[in-house]
């Protein structure tokens, strides 16, 4: 029997491997779900991973590596450095790849063949803008981001939008990926005078950043969390306590408050029973990408092509994480949600979507 | 010296033909992987000279081959000047650069100069991350012209044999240094500092000169793989690339500049050949180092040459 | 085993330095002091060595003497006083210096480079006498192989002498310790020096071998060469040495002829013992 | 309290606390160097498999807080005699760059083993105090951080009675010297080297332990804490314990010190510049390598 | 007491003994003469177990082939190696107590083989805090031979002891080994010293290119004319 098989160029090992678990299971499950649901046309579907490491050139290696199987598409990481370096290889290769990485400047390439699968970073900062101002209804903003591609981008984009609407970023401090003492950051918040507080960065400084902003005192600035903030990894660090005053910005909200509601029930206990955790926003919209790739093949056949022009003619496909339809620059995803926390317990619940437009 | 018998240069250039002619049947993965197996080896050899001969154990490597790129391609953007010229600057301004960095090294050894190196590196990262008006920050730089000779050839290809020569150069280069009065004094500074000094060797310059000879090998590389890959970021010319750039040299045999190529080309393939294993590949890939490491003394050049000389005097 | 005893043209240089000028005493210490912590390993000690001649510098084990040849190459900067050569101030230079300035030394328990053949290691003792710049090498231009060539065949005469040909391109760590004495020799020599500070260079050779060395030193100081002995076997001292100092506890407590030093009492008592010279 | 004036004491406290867990891992470093003349280079690993076996014993939730760190610190015991047979013992007669390598061998294939078993997500440590937090006058202190900063202290402490002070110690380094030496001392060089990475292991398990409630448990956990822990080793100076110490110290404040008033950007090149700076005025850290080499 | 039997070690292609067949009673002092690079210090290596050799060596009848060169030292076989290999970063009193790991027991002290150790030399009694590394060449050599003595051999290997020793010093040293001998220690020694060592010892043994070519009481050898010629130089 003969099988399609589809490439995946994910972080597997090194410090990106938390994000790149949750992108494969969600491959995995879409696998498992084409297949049992008959498959593409009769052949079975199978992912074809390779390990993209931090590297930008072993990226490129694993990328064209896939390429060269001549694979009909391929999906890349959500790094947007990698996405970067891989975007010329991408257009050289002519074959549509879609990736999470929320930077903006992917999107200016103008690459035909990349698509987004996540909200992208400039629409993640409009919403947080709107949790700070509209929701919490602050004007001086301080804002603490992770030193990174992800960290440094977003909090400009963050700024200018501030700025736009009239407020004031009292304080801009940096971490480290890896650091674990943010006392000097939340220190300079305090002194900064600031009405609220943002946070970019990844799990574990996330949870290390709420913890010690409890320890030190700044509960009384209520602080929007930007990464994570209604996953069970970044929940699980934390103790109730900590949740004092925090309100965050989601990529997905599943179960009852998802717009696609029952089939997002269904994703989550099925994710959740074959893999022991719950899923997150990677696991989901890779999903959701692995479930139109296979919409795809069936409608267009493997035809490298066909396949791009299927999806950027795509509209109103009903995922599990939300709504894709294919937009300006390759974003598929348009929506984000301002979530707060049900008192007591560790579950947000839904403010507001913001959506580009 | 096996480098002077007619014989072993007549071999030699076989092999080189050979590389040469497969490569135009190798697909452009194949020819990535080669190109980037080679671009290590240059800087692999640069080490030779540090830890090799003069017996520095230098985490910085991936620094000076960053610093290489970075000069490269931000002097290619700016001043539209062709890429062959910037190489050329690149790695001059890498040697430069990697003299005045030489200068806190003078006074300490082995481990000390080790850590430094390390803090060096460390801190380039950090300054290449921040300096967003010059370097991009952590986005990169991306555009960067290729290097071309303007034949028909496919651009993997033809770049292979740009790669080829300058790897050519560079360990011939390597090789006249061993073989003089330079080379030895390296030797010697590894082995007695204080012999050295006696005998009249300026150990502070000679580690110098180690450095800085290897640090022009590094700038070299990395401009050479900003010209190739035309894209580059902070993540390529981190600390761990540093190290496995220096394990390069002692997987391979840190006492030749084969070796240097060798063990660049092995650890370069080795975690590609190793993708099949899946998730756990990267665990066989520290196994296998270890294993090298155990099974072979002086890497694997080292324990082919004293095969071969045991097969030689068997022979007699 | 090592025959020396065939003469050759190599060996100290031909006495450099010509000039009106020239100075009777080459090398010259003044109140040379060196404390570690509250140990004085050397102090106050004022030693002139001769032009040409053979000065033992001897006494018991501590007493300083290897301190004061570290002194002199520069690797222990004094804690007081000066050292002269040829009439200039030379303390507190660093050793390479000091080298290329034509002083030399040997190693009382021998270092050599031990990943380096025989061969190698004799040609480093020339290293303060090369010119040839990293272009010169890359080119393989004329100076350098003018350098190259001259050396080669300097060193190859040398291992000659010292009966170490054979033994060129073994790796130094291979030979006995005895050899591996004389290969310390050949470096020291390959660069030409002035002055030669040897330390215990007959520890480890037997008396046979031991006989050569005398033959040979002297044969040295027969071509211009200056040297400071530091020396145990006293039968090798009395031999060959035109002048001794007596070291004990740091101090020079005496200094003159052989034929004095065998008879003075104070040496004795220090450092001979009654029946010592017999044995040596 | 003045505001700025009790910023000043809460970042210096914090430095000092993170200073500790570095002059934990210095001085595994430090032990290392001590016994075997190798910079380990898989000490971030080592400590980071402490945290992650810890973090998994925990989880099992009947153990005590004993079982807890009993199992972990019998298992690190017994990883370090493995990793001396397979790994130390084969290198040992080898060139010490050669065994620098192969420790960096053994922390890539340890991250990745543990990376495979444990998962890239972080977990919560564990630790027998809980997680309160003391406030005296404004200034916050977690009571892990004391807890840590005691059994550091007296780990460290024991550690120097035992190198100077005891036979087994005295021989330890002496192997470190001259292993062929020490055989014809009659040291029994396999079983005291064996000896040596179990502690080393052990060590590295009580810094894994301590510091996974502060910092939390994942694979990487190790990483830039091993740099620091070798930047404190560098300006205290290799073998010396009170080195590690001072330099940990100095590590820490400066780095909490450099991201408050200076630039949470540049920190890490503050510290490395500050490290340089120490070593262009005492090439061999504050107090000194002893063993140095004479003409 | 030691006996070796047909000894023979190569390295690489190069033999360094051949069947090398020794042996040394109880209470003996041997000396082993020859010239550089006759293998001397091979040999010693040999019976302490260092390097790989063909033969066999035993102790009091038995083998000792199987046993590790600690084993070696546990079972009575000391040796002051050559180059002396003192422990540089141990101060001078470190270095002489962890000679004792060969039979030391919880709670049993050295303090008399110390002292017997600075009896000998009480130069090391006035260094007892110094690092090994910092010593003069002599005081290393005083070093090497005490440690061996703190291991409290039953058979003492010395690879050229008086070297380095001032004369005065290398003749006390041999007194008291020779006293040391008297109390129940057998020594083997190597020397260049062919007068000195002749003077102390029982028996000698010529080794010449890895072979032994003559051997014979002290007093025998001393007069022989082959010794005379190439070792005494007369
Ligand atoms: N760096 C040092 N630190 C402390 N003490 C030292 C140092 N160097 C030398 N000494 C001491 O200084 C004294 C003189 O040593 P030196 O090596 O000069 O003696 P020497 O005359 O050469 O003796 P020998 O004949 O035994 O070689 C010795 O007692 C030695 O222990
Ligand atoms: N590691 C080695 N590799 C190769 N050959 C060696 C090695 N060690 C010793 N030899 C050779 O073995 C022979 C015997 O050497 P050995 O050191 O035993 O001589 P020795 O009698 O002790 O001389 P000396 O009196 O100079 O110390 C020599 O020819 C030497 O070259
Ligand atoms: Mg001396
Ligand atoms: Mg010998």
């Amino acid at each position: 029997q003969e099988e399609i098989v589809v490439g995946a160029a994910l972080p597997i090992t090194g410090p990106f491997a938390g994000a790149g678990l949750q992108t494969l299971q969600g491959l995995q499950l879409a696998e498992h779900d084409i297949n049992t649901a008959g498959g593409i046309n009769g052949k079975k579907i199978r992912f074809q991973t390779e390990d993209t490491q931090v590297s930008n050139s072993v990226a490129i290696n694993a990328f064209l590596k896939l390429d060269q199987a001549k694979l009909p598409f391929i999906f890349l990481s959500s790094f947007t450095v990698q996405n970067l370096a891989t975007e010329p290889e991408v257009k050289k290769a002519k074959v549509a790849v879609m990736y999470g990485g929320g930077g903006v400047t992917i999107g200016e390439q103008n690459n035909p063949y990349m698509f987004r699968l996540r909200a992208n970073d400039a629409l993640r900062a409009a919403a947080t803008a709107e949790a700070a101002m509209g929701v919490l209804k602050k004007k001086k903003i301080a804002i603490i981001n992770v030193q990174d591609q992800f960290g440094n981008a977003i909090a400009e984009l963050l700024r200018k939008k501030i700025v736009e609407r009239g407020g004031e970023v009292v304080a801009t401090e940096t971490h480290n990926i890896r650091d674990t003492d943010f006392a000097p950051q939340l220190q300079k918040v305090k002194n900064s005078g600031a009405e609220a507080l943002v946070v970019f960065g990844y799990i574990r400084d996330q949870a290390l950043i709420i913890k010690q902003r409890r320890a030190l005192g700044l509960t009384g600035i209520p602080m929007v969390s930007v990464t994570s903030v209604n996953e069970d990894s970044m929940l699980s660090l934390i103790a109730l306590e900590d949740l004092e005053n925090v309100i965050g910005v989601a990529d997905a909200v599943f179960g009852e408050a998802n717009p696609n509601g029952p089939k997002s029930v269904k994703f989550v206990d099925d994710f959740t029973a074959r893999f022991k955790v719950p899923p997150d926003g990677f696991g989901s919209v890779y999903y959701d990408g692995a479930m139109m790739v296979a919409e795809a093949l069936k409608k267009v056949g493997p035809d490298r092509e066909k396949i791009r022009a299927y999806l950027a003619g795509l509209q109103n496909y009903k995922g599990v994480t939300g709504t894709f339809g294919a937009g300006a620059n390759g974003d598929m995803l348009h929506a984000v949600s301002i979530v707060e926390f049900i008192p007591g317990k560790k579950a947000v619940r839904v403010v507001k979507n913001v959506t580009d437009k | 010296m096996p480098g002077s018998s007619i014989e072993f240069r007549v071999v030699i250039l076989a092999v080189v033909l050979a590389i040469l002619g497969i490569a135009t049947f190798l697909s452009d993965y194949d020819l990535r992987l080669a190109i980037l197996a080679i671009l290590a080896a240059i800087s692999v050899i640069g080490l030779y000279f540090a830890f090799g001969l003069a017996g520095m154990i230098h985490l910085a490597q991936g620094a000076f081959v960053g610093i290489g790129a970075y000069f490269s391609a931000v002097l290619v953007l700016r001043t539209g000047l062709s890429p062959w010229i910037t190489v050329l600057i690149a790695t001059a301004a890498t040697t430069l650069i990697s003299a005045l960095l030489a200068y806190p090294m003078h006074r300490t050894k082995s481990h000390y100069l080790a850590l430094i190196t390390v803090g060096f590196n460390v801190s380039f990262e950090v300054i290449i991350r921040n300096w967003i008006s010059m370097t991009g920050g952590y986005d990169g730089i991306g555009g960067i012209p290729l290097l071309r000779i303007g034949t028909p050839l496919r651009s993997e290809l033809e770049f292979f044999y740009i790669a080829v020569a300058a790897l050519i150069v560079c360990a011939l280069i390597a090789s006249l240094l061993r073989t003089s009065h330079i080379g030895r004094a390296m030797v010697a500074v590894r082995d007695d500092e204080l012999a050295a000094a006696a005998s009249g060797i300026n150990v502070a310059r000679t580690k110098t000169l180690a450095f800085v000879i290897c640090s022009g090998y590094g700038g070299l590389s990395g401009a050479l793989y900003a010209h190739y890959s035309g894209f580059i970021s902070p993540d390529d010319f981190s600390l761990g690339r540093s190290i496995i750039l220096l394990s390069m040299l002692i997987v391979g045999g840190e006492f030749s500049i084969l070796g240097a190529i060798v063990g660049a080309v092995v650890l370069s393939y080795l975690p590609e050949w190793l993708r099949f294993v899946g998730g756990g590949y990267m665990a066989v890939f520290g196994l296998l180092m270890l294993g090298v490491l155990i099974i072979m003394p002086n890497g694997i050049m080292g324990s082919l040459r004293s095969r071969w000389r045991l097969a030689m005097s068997k022979d007699r | 085993m090592a025959l020396w005893g065939r003469s050759g043209p190599v060996g100290g240089s031909p006495c450099r330095r010509t000039g009106e000028m020239e100075r009777k005493i080459l090398l010259e210490t003044v109140g040379l002091e060196c404390h570690f912590g509250g140990l004085r390993a050397v102090s106050n000690l004022d030693m002139r060595l001769e032009r040409g001649k053979i000065t033992a510098l001897i006494g018991p084990n501590g007493a300083g003497k290897s301190t004061t040849i570290n002194l002199l190459c520069g690797f222990v900067t004094p804690t007081a006083g000066r050292i002269l050569l040829d009439g200039k101030d030379v303390t507190a230079r660093p050793p390479h210096r000091l080298a290329k300035a034509g002083m030399v030394r040997t190693f009382q328990n021998g270092r050599l480079f031990s990943r380096m053949s025989v061969f190698e290691n004799a040609q480093i003792g020339n290293s303060s006498r090369m010119a040839a710049s990293v272009f010169d090498v890359v080119r393989r231009g004329l100076r350098w192989r003018t350098e190259e060539v001259n050396l080669r065949r300097r060193v190859r005469d040398l291992l000659d002498e010292f009966g170490l040909l054979a033994d060129a391109d073994r790796l130094v760590t291979e030979l006995p310790y005895g050899k591996q004495r004389q290969v310390e020799m050949v470096r020291a020599l390959a660069g030409s020096p002035d002055v030669l500070l040897l330390d215990e260079p007959a520890a480890g050779l037997n008396s046979v071998e031991r006989e050569n060395l005398a033959l040979y030193l002297e044969e040295l100081r027969g071509r211009g060469l200056t040297m400071l002995l530091v020396e145990h076997h006293m039968g090798l001292v009395m031999k060959v040495a035109d002048h001794v100092v007596v070291l004990n506890f740091g101090s020079k407590i005496f200094e003159g002829t052989t034929e004095k030093t065998q008879k003075s009492s104070v040496v004795a008592e220090a450092y001979l013992g009654r029946r010592g010279i017999q044995h040596a | 309290m003045d505001l700025a004036i009790q910023q000043f004491a809460q970042l210096a406290l914090n430095g000092v606390a993170v200073g500790c867990i570095y002059a934990i891992m210095a001085i595994s470093v430090q032990l290392v160097y001590e016994t075997t003349g190798v910079v380990n280079f898989a000490t971030g690993q080592l400590v980071m498999v402490g945290a992650v076996v810890g973090a998994s014993f925990a989880a099992i939730g009947s153990l005590g807080v004993g079982g807890i760190y009993t199992a972990t610190l019998v298992s690190m015991a017994a990883m370090g005699i493995v990793f001396a047979i397979t790994a130390y013992w084969p290198l040992q007669s080898r060139s010490i760059s050669t065994v620098v390598i192969g420790t960096i061998a053994v922390g890539i294939f340890l991250q990745n083993v543990a990376l495979m078993g444990f998962g890239p997500l972080p977990a919560k440590g564990f630790s027998p105090v809980g997680e309160g937090i003391l406030n005296i006058s404004g200034i916050v202190v977690p009571t892990h951080s004391i807890f840590a900063a005691v059994v550091s202290s007296a780990l460290i402490g024991g550690l120097y009675i035992f190198l100077n002070y005891t036979s087994l110690g005295v021989q330890m380094r002496a192997i470190a010297q001259d292993i062929e030496a020490a055989r014809l001392m009659g040291i029994q060089t396999t079983a005291v080297l064996g000896f040596t990475w179990a502690l080393t292991w052990v060590f590295a398990g009580v810094g894994g332990l301590l510091l996974a409630p502060l910092w939390l448990v994942d694979v990487d956990v190790g990483d830039s804490v091993a740099l620091k822990a070798f930047a404190a080793a560098i300006i205290g100076g290799f073998g010396s314990i009170p080195g590690a110490i001072v330099g940990g110290l100095i590590v820490g404040l400066n780095e909490t010190f450099s991201a408050a008033y200076i630039s949470t950007k540049y920190k890490d090149v503050v510290v490395f510049g500050v490290m340089i700076a120490f070593l262009l005025f005492k090439p061999r850290g504050i107090f000194g390598e002893r063993i140095s080499e004479r003409g | 007491m030691l006996r070796c039997n047909d000894i023979s070690v190569s390295y690489g292609s190069v033999k360094a003994l051949s069947e090398v067949s020794l042996h040394v009673e109880a209470n003996e002092i041997i000396s082993l003469l020859g010239a550089n690079g006759a293998g001397k210090t091979t040999l010693l290596r040999a019976i302490s177990g260092l390097t790989a050799t063909s033969g066999t060596v035993s102790l009091d009848g038995s083998s000792i082939d199987h046993l590790s060169p600690s084993r070696r030292v546990r079972a009575g076989v000391a040796q002051a190696p050559e180059r002396r290999r003192i422990f540089p970063g141990l101060t001078v009193l470190e270095n002489l107590t962890v000679a004792t790991a060969a039979w030391k027991r919880l709670g049993v002290a050295y303090d008399e083989d110390l002292d017997r150790v600075y009896q000998l030399f009480p130069r090391l009694k006035e260094r007892a805090r110094q690092l090994g590394w910092s010593l003069s060449g002599g005081e290393q050599q005083m070093l090497a031979i005490g440690r061996a003595l703190m291991s409290r051999p039953r058979v003492l290997l010395l690879d050229e002891p008086s070297l380095g020793l001032a004369p005065m010093l290398s003749e006390e040293v041999y007194e008291r080994i020779a006293k040391i001998n008297k109390q129940g220690m057998t020594v083997l020694l190597v020397e260049q010293n062919t007068a000195m060592a002749l003077a102390y010892s029982t028996r000698a043994y010529v080794l010449e290119h890895g072979k032994i070519v003559l051997e014979g009481t002290a007093k025998v050898l001393a007069e022989h004319p082959r010794v005379r010629e190439a070792y005494l130089g007369t």
